[in-house]
Parts: C-alpha cells; structure tokens; sequence
C-alpha cells in the first residue's frame, strides 16, 4: 500500500550539471521499498506542473542503528519537473508517493547477476545491489555513458563487492565504445552452464540490445523501462507497452506501472514500442 | 463526523456524498482500493466500456499542458463481459456504487450494453458516454448530434430499468440543447463536461505529441467552461446534473454545486493526488458548516445571478 | 538582423512579419507606443470597435483563472469616427499597420463600418469580430450561426475593397464550417480563436466573479483546443489563417504556424510580459535558422499528421 | 516610459503576520518615479500567476550619494502573489513593470499638505511625503488601523518632519475609533483661509468619507483606488472606475492605470464603485 509523503529534502548532492541526487526524509517508503520500484513525485506549490514524475528509488537511507529513514533519487536534470529536483535546497518539500512496481527478482546463488546500466538508467541498481549483496549473489554493475564525467557512485558499488564493468563512448573512462561491447564479450565466455540474470535500465535502444544479446546466448533478462506516466497507480491506463506472453502471440498494450516497470526482456515487444517523445 | 446531510438523489439513484470518481481516471476502481477507501465515494464510475475488448490507441497518450492534460487512451478495455466477471465482484466487496461508462458505435450496441448490465447485481446507473473524442466512431458523434443523442438515450432507457446518465460533450455549441434532448429521452440525470478535443505539436520534430494527433483536454484549464456549462444546463432542465472539470479541491466542488450540480465528478484530480477524496469530503463539509447549511442540496443552484444575465448567444 | 524571410501573406495583405497583436489586448495601439516600437509588429489589431461609443460593462471586468483569465469588458469603445479622428493618425505616425475590428448588432452596422473605414487612410484590413461572447446583441450571434457568417461576411465583401477577415468563435461544434462559410463569401483570411465563454464564482458570496456573470476565457489554457481548431481549418480552407489563443513564448508562435496558421495573434500574453514581442521575433527568428529554413512560410501547415489522422466527430 | 525590471530582492522586513517591506533592485524605476505611482509585479517562474498584480511604489532606496537604487513595496498579504512577496527571500527575484499612473500633486507652500491613509494605504505616502518635505510644503499623515500592531514607519514619517495623527479601532494606539475622526475635527479648526490639499489611500469606505468630508468643507482631495488591474497599460479596460467630469455630469469609465491611480476626490462617482471582490 503506497503512501502520499510530504518528504522533506534532507541533501541535494549535485554531481554534475545535469545529475544530482536528493535525499528525502520518508520512513515508510524507505522501510517498504523493493530493488526496482518508483515513486511518484511532485512539487505542492501554486503552478507546479499538474501531473506527478516517475522516479525509481535510488539509495535507502538508514540511521545508525540500520532502520530505514528516506529515499534518495538519482535525478537527471531534462523538464521542469527533473528541474525542480536539481535546485531544490535541502529543507525544502517534495511530495513523493510510493512505493510503486513491480520490482526485480532478486536471484539467489549459485545464480549471478549482471546489472546493465546506462546514465540515469543507473538509479534502480543501487537497491538491487545491496539485496543481491545480502542474498550473496555475486554480481557484476554494466556501466555506460558518454563519458567519464557521466559516470557515478562507481566506488559506492565497488565497495559492495559489486564487480564493475566501465564504457565511456569517448574512452575517457573504461573501455571505449557501448556497454555492449564488454557485455556480449563476457556472456561468449560465461559457461552455458552457469546460472545468470542480467537486468538492465537505460536507454530504449540499449535495454533492447541487451535483451537481444541475452536472448540470443539463452539468457534471461529484466528490464526497467521508462514510458510516460501519469498516475503510477493503474488509473489513467497512459504508461502502456507492448508485451507478448510467448514469441508468437499477438503483443498486448500493458500498464507498466502495474505490471512493470521491471518486465521480463524477452516479453517487450521491442518493435513496437513508442520512441520516447 | 458531522450532522450534515451530504446525499444527494440523482433520480432514482441517492448517493451518500456527492463525490464521483470520473471515468477512466480511476480504472476500474479496484485500483484504487489500497488508497482510497472505495465505499466513501458518493460513487465510482469505471472506466469507459465497449461490449468487446479493445487495444486502445498506441502510445503516447498524454501529454501535459498547461494548467491540463491531454489524453488520447482510445477507451483500451476489456470489455463488459470480462468487466462483470472479473471486476465487479471486487467492487461489490469493497461497498462501491459503481457507475458503468458504456460506450457502443451502434444505438444497438448502446441497448445491449444496457441489457448486459442490468442483469448483473452491483451496477447503480448507466453513464452513456456519447462524448468521448478520442474513438473515431461512435462516442462523440452521437454526442455532437441531437437526434443522435436522442436516440441512443431512448434506446437505452426502453432496455434496463437502471438509472441512465448521459454524459455530454463541451465540443458542441449549444450544451444546454443537449441536455434537453437528453431529458426528453428519458435521462434520469445528465452529466458533463467530457473532454475538449484539442491538439498540442512538439515543435522540434513538427509531430503531433499524441500518437492519434488529436486528445481530450482535461483539468484546471477548462473548469471556468465546464462552471459555465452547468450553470447553462441547470437554467434548460429539471433533471439531476453531475458536473465536472477541472475539480482540484473543496472550494472547486463547492463552485459546481453552486453554478447548479447536483453531485460533481473528480478525475484529473485523482493522478495528482490520488488522497485527494477524503480532503474534498472534509472541505465540503467545513463549507457547509462555515456556511451554516445543513445539507449539501441547500446549496445547489444557487448562485447569485442578476435577473438579465443569460447565455449571450443562441 | 537575419537574412530569413519572415514576410507572410494573408491575400492582398503583406506583413512584415507574423506577429499581429491581438484586439482587445493592446488597446487602440498608441497606448503601448512607449514599450513597443509599432513599426517592428505585422500588423496591430485594434480594440474592437462599434460604430457609436460604449461603455462597456461595470467592473469586475477581468479575473484570474489557472493559466487563463476571464474577461468581460463588453467592448467599452470610442467609436468608429473617434477611432479615425483621434487614433489613426497617431497609428500611422508610428508606421503601425492596422487592423480594425469592427463589430456590429446588424448586417448592415458591419458594412456602414466597413464603408466609413474604407475611406480612412492608415486602415490595412477589417476584423470582423462576429465572436465576440460579451455582448447581448450581435457579436457572437453571427459567429454561432453558419449563415449569419455568410451574410455577415458577404456584406462587408461587397462594401469594401479592405482585406476582410473575419474572426471565428470557438464555442461551436465545428470551426471548420464557419471557416468555410466565410471563404465562401468571399473572406480574404480567416482568425481564430476568440475567446471561449466561461464562467467563474466567488463560493464565499456565491456571486459571479464577473459582474456581467459570463466572460471570454484566453490564454495558455485554451492553447491546445486553439491548435487543434487552426489545424482544422487549415484542412478545410485554402485562404490564410491567422491563429491565436495562448500565445506566450516563440515556441507557442511555431506550435500554432506548423498547425496550420499564416500568421499569428498574440492577446493575452501582452498584459504579462508588454516587452514580449522582440523576444517572439528573435524566437522565431532563432528557430527557423536552427532549423534551415529561410522564410516563414516553410514551416505553415507542416505538422507531420499520419495520412488516418483526422477530426474524428462531424 | 516604463521599464520591467528583474529585480533582485535585496530584502524582507517582515513587518507582522500580514505585512512586510520587500527591498527591490531597480535603479532605473527609482530615478523615474514620482509619488503615487504604481508598479506592475510578476514572479517569473513556471506556473507563476499569468496576470501582473499592482504594488504602490513605498520608499525610493538610495546609495550613499543618495543616487536612486531602487524602490521597496509595502505589502499586505491576501493571496497568491501578496503571498510570495511576503515568502521572498533577499537573493530572490521579482519582475517589476514601472513606473505607471498618474502621480498625486506635490503641493507648495503655504499650501498644506494632509495624507490620509488606511492599513496597506500607506504605501503611496513615503514618496509623497519626501516631496512634500523637499517643497517644504507642511505635512500632516492621519493614519488608522485595527490595532497599534497595524501601524507601521511612524517613526519614518516623523523623522522626516510629517506631523501624525493616529488612530486605531481598538484604541491601543492613538485616538480609538477610525481615522477620520480626527481629520473632521482638524478639519474644522482649519481657518477657511488656509489652503490645503488632503490626499488619500485606503478602504474604499474611508476614500469615500475622507472625499465627503473635505468636500462639505471645499476641500480638494486626491484619492489613489485599488481596482483589479489587469495590464496597467491601458491595454486591457480592465481596471475602469466611474468619474464624472462635473457634479452633474453622468459618469464615465476610465482607466485607471492611466488617468489615475490617483484622481480628484470629487469625480469619483462613489455610489457606482464596485466593491472589491
Ligand atoms: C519508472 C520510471 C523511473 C524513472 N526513474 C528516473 C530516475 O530515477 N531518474 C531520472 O532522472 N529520471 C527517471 N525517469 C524519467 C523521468 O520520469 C523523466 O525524466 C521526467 O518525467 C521528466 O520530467 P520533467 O518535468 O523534468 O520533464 P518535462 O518538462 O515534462 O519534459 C522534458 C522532456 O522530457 C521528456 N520526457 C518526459 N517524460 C519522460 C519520460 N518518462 N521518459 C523520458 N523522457 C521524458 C519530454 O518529452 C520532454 O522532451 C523515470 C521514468 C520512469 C517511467
Ligand atoms: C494602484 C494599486 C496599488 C496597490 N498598492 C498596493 C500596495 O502597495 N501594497 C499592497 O499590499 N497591495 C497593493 N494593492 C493591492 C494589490 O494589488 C492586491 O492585494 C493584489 O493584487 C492581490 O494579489 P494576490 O495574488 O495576492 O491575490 P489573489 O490571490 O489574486 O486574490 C486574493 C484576494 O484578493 C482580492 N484582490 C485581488 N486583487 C485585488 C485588488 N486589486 N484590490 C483588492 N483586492 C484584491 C481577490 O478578490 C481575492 O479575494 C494595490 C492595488 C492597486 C490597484
Ligand atoms: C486519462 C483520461 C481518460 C478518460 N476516459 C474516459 C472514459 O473512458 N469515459 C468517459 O466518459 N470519460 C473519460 N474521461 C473524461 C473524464 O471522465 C472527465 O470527463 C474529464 O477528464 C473532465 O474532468 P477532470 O478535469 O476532472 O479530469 C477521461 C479523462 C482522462 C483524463
Ligand atoms: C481583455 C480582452 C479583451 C478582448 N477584446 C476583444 C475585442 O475587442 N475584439 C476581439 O475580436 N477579440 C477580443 N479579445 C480576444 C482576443 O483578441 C483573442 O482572440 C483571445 O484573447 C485569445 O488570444 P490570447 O489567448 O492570446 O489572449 C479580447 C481578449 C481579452 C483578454
Ligand atoms: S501511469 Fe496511470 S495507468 Fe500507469
Ligand atoms: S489595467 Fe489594463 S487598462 Fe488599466
């Protein structure tokens, strides 16, 4: 059962021009979230934009003794809304509901599982890390963006005895070229034998080109997809994608606020899905 | 709570608060059943329904303006059989009045969707939605026709015995006419405003931001037309109005009763904040304490309008 | 400045570029001489004028709606002849290319205008305000009524050798037909969209916030039922359009050229920003480079809609 | 010729719950202004009210050379803009449209000058009474309010030689009761001989009686309105205001954002004023 938070705005850790990450006081979606879900976000002031922002939840904040505080959200600065997230002072309010989603699995060993991300696509890692970390899945973070200046909290995942695998499109950071690259290089070297989860978030075109490379070395994927969303509770019927149940049934238009954001790779009907506006 | 008597009759169908949930900007309402309390809503009215299951349009199908939205869903379904079968019983055990939207391309479709519904237990009214503009056929052709919106009401009402609400479309000239036509058909009660058909272009790519180019416009932008609009519909029937757009708060509920509504319906409002219905509640009846009213009718209809003040035009 | 060619023709009319201030929204020009260089606009559309003086209505004449406003000036004017003997000379003084917009109870008020106009020097076009909801007679009874629009339209045509525009209403069911009625008889362009007609009420007195009860809703809120309308006219007439409602920034100027629109008007948008025009032009101006074009009419009417797209009632 | 400035806030001096004194950078419109004239304010931010909202010109700021820095408002607090001038921290910025309308007369001595003001009326009397002072023109400001806590810068006004006469409601400041109470009986005492010019800002029902009063004494008066204004331009008709231009003359609307704020106590056609809503 989501809650409404009035959540104040405990930091605001502006990473570069275009990220920052807020950390939001609300106990009871920190304590109820799970790997991969969101929460809708709005500003309460006269003239805010209408409709509430998807955001998945980042970091769980915990005090001392471990107990679940707040969120915090790994913000990508793009509207006005992502806008508001970047200048908004600690002390502040943001009113955040959730948590929302179906979240991901989160394996268990012998199985492994790698994490692909790209840019923002980063934020639904971060809780699923520590899950995986406390069922001790090993697991390995796929990290691309454009370049070094795009990458962030690699060290906070390093020191989760994550394993991280960096790309950078201009070479600054980690291997030069897509995430793919490393990925598809590691899967040919990966016994068929041995158990594996891949998930991935980022953008469209990456998430499918992991599903395919997944797909194609009989793998199974997740992916957290981010289609336009205008209420996170299956009321406005706007967050639809295109999901087949087998490979040669027709797709369904599904809510992904319901039924995702997390689906299974291999169900998208990638073709068919709406190029971000 | 407090002595304040909140029903409101909408014909033969008495609500216990005049709080609707508007359709399709509540699912099915068993969506809402972890947030909201179900049985405190004066009533429900579900998601618009074909007699078949229908895909809807390709997405996008938002987008935001200002003050408003846009929304070009394309009344996805799944249809009434599945709706009686798989949702209504949910409905029926969280004590929802439930409202059905029907929507046909026939006059026949409207009739045997009527008939369907009336054999199943847990329906309180129909609401025909002869005004949605986002289908290409049926929905708002009838509702842009006063001989077409005659018949699909008189159609309807020789077929069930449950209370028939017409919900009408802001996209005409004369609501008013409307409202009369549907009166005349036999309509327990109208209710209005749908959405405006409007149209918003991404100017980068010079492409419609709706995947179906055209969507309806809904929210705060539009409620001094839709206050209008009943105002002029309370002045041309004596039938219930349910009135509604833009509905964001206590003191906007307040203003529809006011201009003439018998009950209001909510729907934008539920995507902003889906806690939103027991702060109405609550505002509601601080108003009418304020005020010194005993009941919610005591306020209906009764703005302050100057003898001459009428529609300019028509 | 730039090499583009921002020039536009609405028929007989050159202007030196799109930008038309709004009738209404600027006064009779002169009294905005002091922040806006007239010289630099398209043209300037004057406050609608009658042939004799009026008051207007009594105040409260405007109030604030969620990203609109309501306003019931009722046309206080000065007349046609006080209009020629007071105002145009200065108009042409400051190089302002000058729409009138005239508006009339009967047929033949509207040619009487037509014809005095005719012989003023300094007068570009004639606005025909037949939409005009904030007035009992004449006005919008033309602008609701397909052969009013005609006759209205035909009238002037035969009184006049101006370029005639007349300017539509939106509170029909189908823009489209009006605009096609009035190239029919004869209209050199079509504007749209006056304002929609609304309502608003204060719930603590339950009066009317606006003295004369109803009033014209503009700005950024009807935007995107203003698109959509322009977008359909544009489907439906070859003469040029020019297009308004909720005009704040360039991009809005772009939104409402790509849907189909000649020229535009921009109203409500000078009592929130009176130095907004140069930011239009530069804009605009900006956009057309950004994108590779060398004049404004390349981008006129170029939404990429897919060949299904089309108004789904009527 | 006006000027919209994006003025920084320099500061907040929150006067009470209600009223405060926002400082605002605008060298240009301080050099302009004259007393009793107006300026256009707008918050520009997504979502901000659209129409501008009418601020009195309070003080005139200036540096050290006294050189005109800028002007600060005197602001009540009833709605959404009044509201953000309230909340408005220095730092932060405000549009501001000005200056505009037609400005009180700055009579010479041996004229004397009375200002009459009421609650949030006093805003228009600071520039009006350095004028006064630079004519040497003696002044009195007869100022009312609820209670003492309403009445703010008295001591502005006497540093600078005004002679106040108060009065409050609830009688903890000044005379009890309302301000033209005493007016009346000054009124009175005043040899016929004496030239005067009484000038006035406040409730509509205090304008009205003040303009009563020094008619029955053949006093001249300025009154300075508070319509909804819509442009302050002339644009809009929207803030028109009865004045006849003789007793018997019918009344005419007219701008009040070019003929007045400020107009001839005696044009003003009272009984068709409409009330505030
Ligand atoms: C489940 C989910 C989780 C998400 N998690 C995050 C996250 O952790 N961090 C983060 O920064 N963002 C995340 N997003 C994307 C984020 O919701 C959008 O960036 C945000 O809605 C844009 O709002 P805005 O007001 O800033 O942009 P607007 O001013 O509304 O629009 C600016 C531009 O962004 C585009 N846009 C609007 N919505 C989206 C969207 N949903 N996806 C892509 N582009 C969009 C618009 O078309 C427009 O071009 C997530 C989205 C989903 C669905
Ligand atoms: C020439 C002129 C000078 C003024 N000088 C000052 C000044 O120096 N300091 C100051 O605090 N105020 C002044 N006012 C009044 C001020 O403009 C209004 O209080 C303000 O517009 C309210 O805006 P809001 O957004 O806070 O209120 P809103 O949220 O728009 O409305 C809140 C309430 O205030 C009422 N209201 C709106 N406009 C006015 C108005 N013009 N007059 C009275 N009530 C109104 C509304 O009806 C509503 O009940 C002046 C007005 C004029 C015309
Ligand atoms: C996303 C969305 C879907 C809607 N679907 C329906 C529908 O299926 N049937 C119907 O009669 N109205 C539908 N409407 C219209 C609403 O019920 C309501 O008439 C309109 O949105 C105005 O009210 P509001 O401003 O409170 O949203 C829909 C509106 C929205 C925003
Ligand atoms: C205060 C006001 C007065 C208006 N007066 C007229 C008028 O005299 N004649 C006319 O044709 N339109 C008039 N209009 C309508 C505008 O010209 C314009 O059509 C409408 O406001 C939509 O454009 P906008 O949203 O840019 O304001 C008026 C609008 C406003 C806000
Ligand atoms: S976001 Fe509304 S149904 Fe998914
Ligand atoms: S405020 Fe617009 S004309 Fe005076």
């Amino acid at each position: 059962m989501p809650a409404d938070v009035d959540a104040l705005v405990l930091s605001n850790d502006r990473l570069s021009e275009a990220y920052n990450v807020v950390g939001l006081a609300a106990p009871s979606i920190a304590a109820a979230a799970q790997p991969g879900q969101f929460v809708m976000v709005r500003e309460d002031r006269p003239g805010a934009p209408l409709l509430r922002r998807p955001f998945s939840i980042f970091e769980i904040l915990r005090d001392d003794q471990g107990r679940p505080t707040g969120i915090s959200l790994l913000n990508k600065r793009v509207g006005v809304v992502t806008g508001a997230l970047y200048a908004r002072e600690p002390g502040g309010r943001l009113q955040c509901l959730g948590p929302l989603g179906r979240p991901f699995s989160v394996g268990t060993p012998p199985a492994e599982a790698w994490m692909v991300a790209g840019g923002v696509g980063l934020a639904p890692f971060a809780t699923l890390a520590e899950a995986l970390r406390e069922q001790r899945t090993p697991a390995t973070l796929y990290y691309g963006g454009r370049s070094a200046s795009d990458l962030f909290h690699v060290d906070w995942f390093e020191r989760r005895d994550i394993r991280v695998v960096l790309a950078t499109e201009d070479g600054s950071r980690g291997e030069a070229g897509l995430i793919t690259g490393p990925l598809e290089r590691h899967l040919a070297l990966l016994p068929a034998a041995a158990p594996l989860m891949i998930h991935a978030c980022g953008p469209t075109g990456m998430m499918r080109a992991v599903a395919q490379l997944a797909q194609a070395s009989g793998r199974a994927t997740e992916v957290s997809l981010e289609p336009v969303m205008g209420c996170g509770l299956g009321g406005c019927y706007s967050c639809v994608v295109p999901v087949r149940s087998g490979p040669a049934t027709p797709s369904q238009l599904v809510r992904s606020c319901l039924q995702g954001p997390v689906f299974p790779g291999h169900q998208v009907a990638w073709n068919e899905l709406a190029p971000a506006v | 709570m407090s002595s304040i008597n909140l029903t409101v009759n909408l014909g033969q169908l008495q609500l216990k608060n005049p709080l609707v949930a508007a359709s399709g900007c509540f699912g099915y309402g068993t969506e809402y059943s972890d947030v909201v309390d179900l049985s405190t809503l004066g009533a429900i009215a579900v998601k618009g329904l074909f007699l078949q299951e229908r895909p809807g349009h390709v997405p996008p199908r938002i987008v935001e303006t200002p003050s408003g939205m846009l929304n070009a869903i394309g009344l996805q379904g799944i249809g009434v059989r599945r709706f009686i079968d798989e949702r209504l019983p949910a409905l029926r055990k969280h004590r929802a009045v439930v409202i059905v939207n029907i929507c046909g391309t026939t006059v026949d479709e409207y009739a045997e969707l009527a008939r369907i519904l009336s054999d199943a237990p847990g329906v309180a009214a129909l609401e025909l939605n002869i005004s949605c503009p986002n289908i290409k056929e049926g929905g708002i052709t009838f509702g842009c026709d006063l001989r077409g919106a005659h018949d699909v009401v008189s159609a309807v009402r020789r077929a069930t015995s449950l209370p028939v609400i017409p919900k009408l479309t802001p996209n005409v000239t004369d609501v008013a006419s409307f409202a009369r036509a549907a009166e005349e058909a036999g309509a327990d009660a109208v209710s209005l405003v749908n959405t405006f058909l409007a149209m918003a272009i991404d100017v980068e790519t010079r492409r419609p931001r709706l995947s179906n180019v055209f969507g309806g416009l809904s929210g705060p932008a539009i409620r001094p037309i839709a206050v209008r609009m009943v105002y002029e519909c309370r002045q041309a029937v004596r039938i219930p109005i349910m009135g509604m757009g833009g509905i964001m708060t206590a003191e906007d509920v307040v203003e529809f009763l006011v201009a003439g509504a018998d009950a209001v319906q909510v729907g934008t409002a539920n995507f902003v904040d889906p806690f939103v219905w027991p702060k109405l509640l609550d505002g509601l009846t601080g108003y009418l304490e304020r005020h010194g009213h005993g009941a919610v009718r005591d306020i209906v209809g009764t703005v302050a309008v100057p003898g001459a003040a009428q529609r300019i035009s028509s």
